[in-house]
């Protein structure tokens, strides 16, 4: 990967308020889905909303849950997966908006194998080690549902937590059999000489399916009701835009505060992204597949946490 | 300790007029040159012999190169800034409250004990298991990374001041006991400065440590700072920018350590390692 | 030492000084148990000087230290002033065997002598003169600025009787106070001892292995026997006031009491050798 | 005094403060319903499911097995390189500024690094665990052995006393006081950097049961994680304090006990 | 001490044991200095005794730590038995004046006596012997298995001297060895080092600030002035061979000598305080 001229500053960018703004904090994991928030916020669509839109990283769902429950963060933005689960022990969320949803085409993750691996199939994978960035997480879920569906028997399968860069590198060295990672990573693995044997977000979850949502607390729905149906105007309009026009896509994520180097940026799968809201009786199937493989102790009824501002 | 620091201006004023190489500052400079001249060397062999891939482990110039451009940022100054402020604040807190309370508790037996199931229960624990917690309490601020700082350094500072006290020589203390000297006037002539060379070994490691729990804070919770930009750039696979983030927190190391040690001379210039020697 | 502000005392006192009570001390506990002490009783009245000789590893350290509250006696009771204490008496002051280590390495030797007299109620001046005198007293004018470590040892004993002097104790005690000092200085450090007696009726108590030295700043000299120690003899000295290096220590007297006290340790040594 | 009843009540002095927080402890959290805060009753319900079950095989077995040997690792390599350090002057002119800037690097940030050399594995927690022990201890020896009384080196150098006495008879023993400072806060820090090197890529530990507790919102899994964190910490501190403290300082405390 | 492997050495030596040229020594540097001697030329020859006395803080100490090589000289050159040295010459024991600080605290007597004996190629009964009967020489074979800090000062200056008996150096400096120890001990003492310098043939250079000490154990007395030092005098002591202390200290020649000393010192003393 080339190095990349002030990719430094993300978060930094001199969060000056306007006067008269409502000041708001989105809490994200670091990752490329953030250019919707970038672009929403350069093309002064927060602003519109009267709202001073500020973007804060952290490095995991639990941080990003806790963020929001104590008001540090206005709304978070990560994985359906770690947001189901911290609904089901408890945590007094609301999911409000999907900002990726699984996409006819593939290209959403990917599981890496190195070139001569003997695995060309999800059910190759049974009694192998599988790399990915965390064990609460969406990858993990889809690829035990695809091998599954390939007849294999996902419990068989040991996953180990490794940022997607290191994963990468595990494979290459032969230290992991497979990694289960994301786009701009799926582009730079094969560049390394990595074997892609498919996407089990796609395989395995029904089209449609929000596996990115935004979420807040029950509190601060209420009391925010006006300022969270604003930020959900402003961030569909982005998509709506960038959904338009994937060149856009590439030129953002190779800004600094998304930081893919230029030549994975051109070549790299575009995310996907959403604009339509979160789709109730898919995520429930989500939430029943994570049941049933236990990240969920017990039934949960999605549509009591979904609202629409 | 004031007329001291007097006395020791006027030592360093005559220290100055000593041959340029025999002046510490000029020798450690020297000592950083050579070392990073030997650290490049062995990356750059390391690089080009494939031993580090350099799919995975960029090779030292482009880190240096990359490194160059973030110091022109001024956003990254700002950076800087708050892991900095951060640090200090972190530092002072458990620098001071650690080594009153280490020499407190060094000095009565009764009290350590009183306290030491509970210092040892809660040394141990890793900042980064208590930060979803700190989080929850205190928000993505400043004071929950200086909870995590002072976590992870008071009780380093604290029990080198209770080695500290009780590594200070009987028979001064008999001295200050026999001339009736006051507890609080103890503590502060005899107590304190006696345990110093402990304690500024602690403290010197707890800086360090501050720095570390600074970053991990900014780095897994959530809060500006140097970590943060680290979290970004690996979570993009931005090898270049993370390495150069990961080499400038070394370099802040090393220049955190300089500047200790000059105080170190200062206040323990009476100590054997700092008497100066006239051989 | 110029000041003379306290009236010398001379007339018999009543109440003792110092009075110790069946003093016994033991070190450790069981089978490593070891006896220093076994019985000392004795007083010692204002303004007088109390010589204390015996063999080496007597117990005369061991004793002074319980004397000044260091070390806790293992029973035996001591009286100061009439009041009887536990700790350490106000206004006593104890030079250390071993002064090395007495002195405060990040002081130097100015404030070594200073420290004690802080958050004692003195002005500024008053400290200032005080420490400039009984600096000036031992010799050592010129080293104030020195630290402990650039001194030679006689000089660091002479900071630590410096110390003592400063602080103007009711009772001082003095533990081989001049065992590093060479002859002429240890000769006026003696006249000093003799002098502040004399102007500010300091009590001493004085441990030396010197016996000369022991006749020549007695009053009394209470020889000890081997540990477990107990006072074997308590010789009074009785040479004229106004005693001077040449004139008394060639009185025929002198000589006498060095005789008797020589053979009274020696007698000691040969029977604990045997 | 009666030396029994004194031990005891020395123990029962020592647990007035621990049981009085536990109390507290619990009856604040009994009622509790914030997921953050568990009852300290299920705390130590799970506790006792977690530690005393499989999970003693499959967590704390290797989790302490990769703590002892970092620990002694890291504990010798420190005391060794701190003596020649410590000691040799162009030694400890050269290697200041190495040692300063490899300590200063955070751990978690190391991580990818650590899985390029070490892979991924005991060896990788291992190489963790003595990377942050080493310094901790490496400081402290140095400075212990460069403040060693001056008279003692004149005695080593009139006696001629061969290099590997002076060692272990006069640097060592001299240096002890701060070298066993510094072993007992690695013992802390070596704690903590168990669960770091468990951060990413185990499938096992203490660390990475109590992380994966935190990342699944069981945050009663997680208390009792920092629960068994913190008595290991007891425990490995009442072990060295006996086993390694007292046997090498007796001496200091000797000479400086109240008698 | 029993052994007497050592032929006596009573012939007139040519080489010197010791020979210091021109030695100069200055601590520190700049307006800080302080010039601690000024100039000393001697020599010792094998078997000889030289005592060297000289005011507190006259730079004996200093002299003798250039002697072995813990101090740099400033300037100046010694020669050991002919050979010029950087550093510290072989079988050369130096009792330190600090002797407290010169035990390892965590050995205990024996162990600290028996540090400097190891790696010299000794069998362990060798050495077990050496140990013992150095002990017992200086009277603290009871003492053999406590800590320094559990021993008196005397015991520990003892236990000092000990260590370098054991040592069986060829050259052996003492740095105010007998400071504090009793009378008794002392003359016991005294007259063991007589009775080294006759077994074995050991040749030594004693500083001490008691003039009657001097005498009694010199072959020659170097009386030293204040710093910066030099050698005011050297005077040989004529005294008989085989001296004792009850015969040779009241011979009418020891007298003589002791007055000599005694107001060199003296004057010097006072021209200092002047
Ligand atoms: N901490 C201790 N533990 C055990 N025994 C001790 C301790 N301190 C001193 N002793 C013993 O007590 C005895 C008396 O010691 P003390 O220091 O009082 O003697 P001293 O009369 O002052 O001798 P010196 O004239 O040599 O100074 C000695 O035999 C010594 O070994
Ligand atoms: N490290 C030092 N730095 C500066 N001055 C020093 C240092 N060590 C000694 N001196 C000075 O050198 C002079 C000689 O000291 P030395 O210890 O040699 O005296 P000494 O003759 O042994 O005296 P004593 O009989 O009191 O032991 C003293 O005036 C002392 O202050
Ligand atoms: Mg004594
Ligand atoms: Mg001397």
């Amino acid at each position: 990967s080339g190095g990349n001229p002030g990719s430094l500053s993300g978060g930094l960018s001199a969060q000056s308020q306007s006067p008269g703004e409502q000041p708001f904090t989105l809490g994200a994991v670091s990752s490329i889905s953030n250019l919707v928030w970038e672009y929403a916020k350069g093309q002064g669509y927060y602003s519109d909303q009267g709202l001073d839109l500020k973007i804060a990283t952290a490095d995991s769902g639990p941080a990003l849950v806790t963020g929001v429950i104590n008001g540090t963060y206005d709304v978070s933005t990560l994985a359906a997966l770690p947001a189901l689960v911290a609904i089901s022990k408890g945590a007094d969320l609301r999911i409000f908006n999907a900002t990726s949803e699984v996409a006819p085409r593939h290209g959403t993750s990917g599981v890496l194998v190195a070139a001569k691996s003997s695995i060309t199939s999800y059910k190759d994978l049974v009694g192998k080690t599988v790399a990915t960035n965390a064990l609460t997480s969406l990858n993990v879920l889809v690829t035990k549902m695809a091998v599954k569906a390939a007849g294999g028997d996902p419990s068989g399968i040991k996953f180990v937590a490794l940022p997607f860069k290191s994963s990468l590198q595990a494979v290459a060295q032969g230290q992991v059999d497979a990694a289960v990672v994301i786009t701009p990573f799926i582009t730079q693995g094969e560049e390394a000489g990595l074997r892609n044997i498919g996407d089990p977000t796609a395989d395995a979850l029904q089209e449609g399916t929000s596996y990115n949502v935004v979420i807040t607390s029950g509190k601060t729905a209420q009391n925010k009701a006006a300022a969270i149906k604003g930020f959900n105007q402003a961030s569909d309009k982005a998509v709506d835009k960038l959904v338009a026009d994937p060149d856009m896509i590439r030129s953002l994520a190779q800004t600094e505060s998304i930081g893919v180097s230029k030549n994975d940026a051109e070549k790299m799968d575009l995310p996907d992204l959403s604009s339509k809201p979160v789709d109730v009786a898919k995520l429930q199937a989500l939430a029943d597949a994570a049941q049933q493989y236990g990240f969920i102790a017990s039934k949960l009824d999605v549509s009591k946490y979904v609202i629409t501002p | 300790m004031s007329t001291d620091t007097a006395t020791f201006a006027a030592t360093a004023l005559r220290k100055s007029r000593e041959p340029l190489w025999r002046r510490r500052r000029v020798q450690f400079a020297a000592a950083v040159v050579i070392d990073l001249i030997l650290v490049y060397v062995v990356w750059e062999v390391l690089s080009t012999t494939g031993v580090l891939p350099q799919r995975f482990f960029p090779d030292a110039n482009s880190v240096i190169h990359r490194l160059g451009q973030l110091l022109a940022l001024p956003a990254f100054w700002a950076v800087l800034g708050q892991t900095l402020q951060s640090w200090g604040l972190g530092l002072i807190i458990a620098g001071v409250s650690g080594t009153v309370f280490g020499i407190l508790l060094g000095s009565s037996d009764r009290a350590y004990r009183f306290f030491r199931v509970i210092i040892e229960v809660l040394r141990p624990i890793p900042p980064i298991v208590i930060l979803p917690l700190a989080l929850l309490l205190l928000g993505v601020t400043l004071q929950m990374k200086l909870l995590l700082i002072v976590q992870g350094t008071f009780w380093v500072v604290l029990l080198q001041a209770v080695y500290g006290v009780r590594s200070v020589d009987a028979i001064t203390l008999d001295t200050a006991q026999v001339y009736g000297i006051s507890k609080v006037r103890r503590f502060l002539t005899i107590q304190l400065p006696g345990s110093l060379p402990l304690i500024v070994t602690g403290i010197r490691i707890a800086a360090i440590f501050a720095l570390i729990v600074s970053i991990v804070a900014e780095l897994v919770g959530g809060a500006p700072g140097l970590g943060n930009e680290i979290l970004k750039a690996m979570s993009t696979g931005d090898n270049e920018t993370m390495y150069a983030l990961i080499l400038l927190t070394g370099v802040l190391g090393v220049i955190i350590t300089a500047v200790f040690s000059g105080l170190e001379r200062i206040v323990l210039f009476w100590h054997p390692s700092h008497r100066e020697v006239s051989l | 030492m110029t000041q003379s502000s306290v009236n010398p005392t001379t007339q018999v006192p009543t109440v003792p000084a110092v009075r110790v009570m069946g003093l016994s001390k033991t070190y450790g506990k069981g089978p490593a148990a070891f006896q220093a002490i076994a019985d000392i009783s004795f007083e010692v009245y204002p303004g007088e000087i109390v010589c204390i000789i015996g063999p080496s590893g007597a117990g005369k350290t061991t004793f002074l230290k319980c004397m000044c509250g260091l070390l806790q006696a293992t029973s035996g009771a001591i009286e100061f002033e009439g009041k009887q204490i536990s700790g350490t008496p106000d206004r006593l002051a104890l030079v250390f065997q071993d002064y090395g280590r007495s002195l405060m390495p990040w002081l130097n030797v100015e404030r070594n002598v200073r420290l004690p007299l802080k958050g004692k109620r003195l002005s500024k001046d008053e400290m200032r003169l005080r420490v400039d005198d009984s600096l000036r007293a031992v010799g050592l004018e010129a080293s104030a600025h020195k630290y402990p470590w650039q001194l030679s040892g006689g000089m660091q004993q002479r900071v630590a009787i410096a110390r003592a002097l400063a602080y103007r104790p009711h009772v001082l005690l003095m533990d081989e106070p001049f065992a590093a000092v060479d002859a002429q200085t240890r000769m006026d450090l003696e006249d000093l001892v003799l002098k502040i007696r004399e102007e500010f009726g300091i009590t001493i108590l004085f441990v030396t292995h010197d016996i000369e030295e022991s006749i020549y700043l007695g009053d009394r000299v209470a020889v000890l026997g081997p540990a477990p120690t107990r006072i074997r003899r308590e010789v009074t000295i009785d040479l004229p006031e106004n005693r001077n290096q040449v004139d008394t220590k060639t009185e025929p007297q002198f000589g006498e009491y060095r005789r008797e006290l020589m053979s009274l340790l020696d007698r000691q040594i040969s029977s604990e050798r045997s | 005094m009666n030396g029994v009843t004194t031990k005891t009540w020395r123990v029962v002095w020592e647990l007035i403060l621990p049981v009085a927080l536990v109390v507290i402890w619990w009856f604040w959290s009994a009622a509790s319903t914030n997921m953050y805060f568990p009852p300290l009753g299920d705390i130590l319900d799970s506790f006792g499911r977690t530690w005393f079950g499989d999970g003693f095989l499959q967590h704390v077995v290797p989790s302490l097995r990769n703590l002892i040997i970092g620990y002694m690792i890291g504990s010798v390599i420190g005391i060794v390189l701190g003596v020649a350090i410590g000691r040799v002057g162009w030694l400890r002119w050269l290697m200041t500024p190495i040692v300063e800037y490899a300590r200063a690097l955070p751990p978690p940030a190391l991580l990818p690094f650590a899985i390029l050399l070490l892979g991924i594995g005991p060896e990788m927690q291992v190489g963790i665990i003595v990377f942050g022990v080493v310094f901790v201890v490496l400081l402290n020896t140095i400075d212990g052995t460069r403040g060693v009384e001056p008279t003692l080196d004149d005695v080593a150098t009139v006696y001629q006393i061969p290099r590997r006495y002076r060692l272990t008879e006069m640097l060592l023993p001299a240096a002890s006081p701060q070298i066993v400072a510094g072993l007992r806060t690695g013992i802390s820090l070596a704690v903590i950097l168990m669960v770091v090197s468990e951060m990413t890529a185990a499938t096992q530990g203490i660390g990475f049961f109590t992380l994966q507790a935190q990342q699944n919102f069981n945050f009663t899994d997680m208390w009792s994680g920092m629960v068994l964190l913190a008595v290991i910490g007891v425990l490995a501190n009442l072990l060295f304090a006996w086993f390694v403290e007292r046997p090498l300082l007796f001496w200091q405390a000797g000479a400086n006990a109240k008698r």
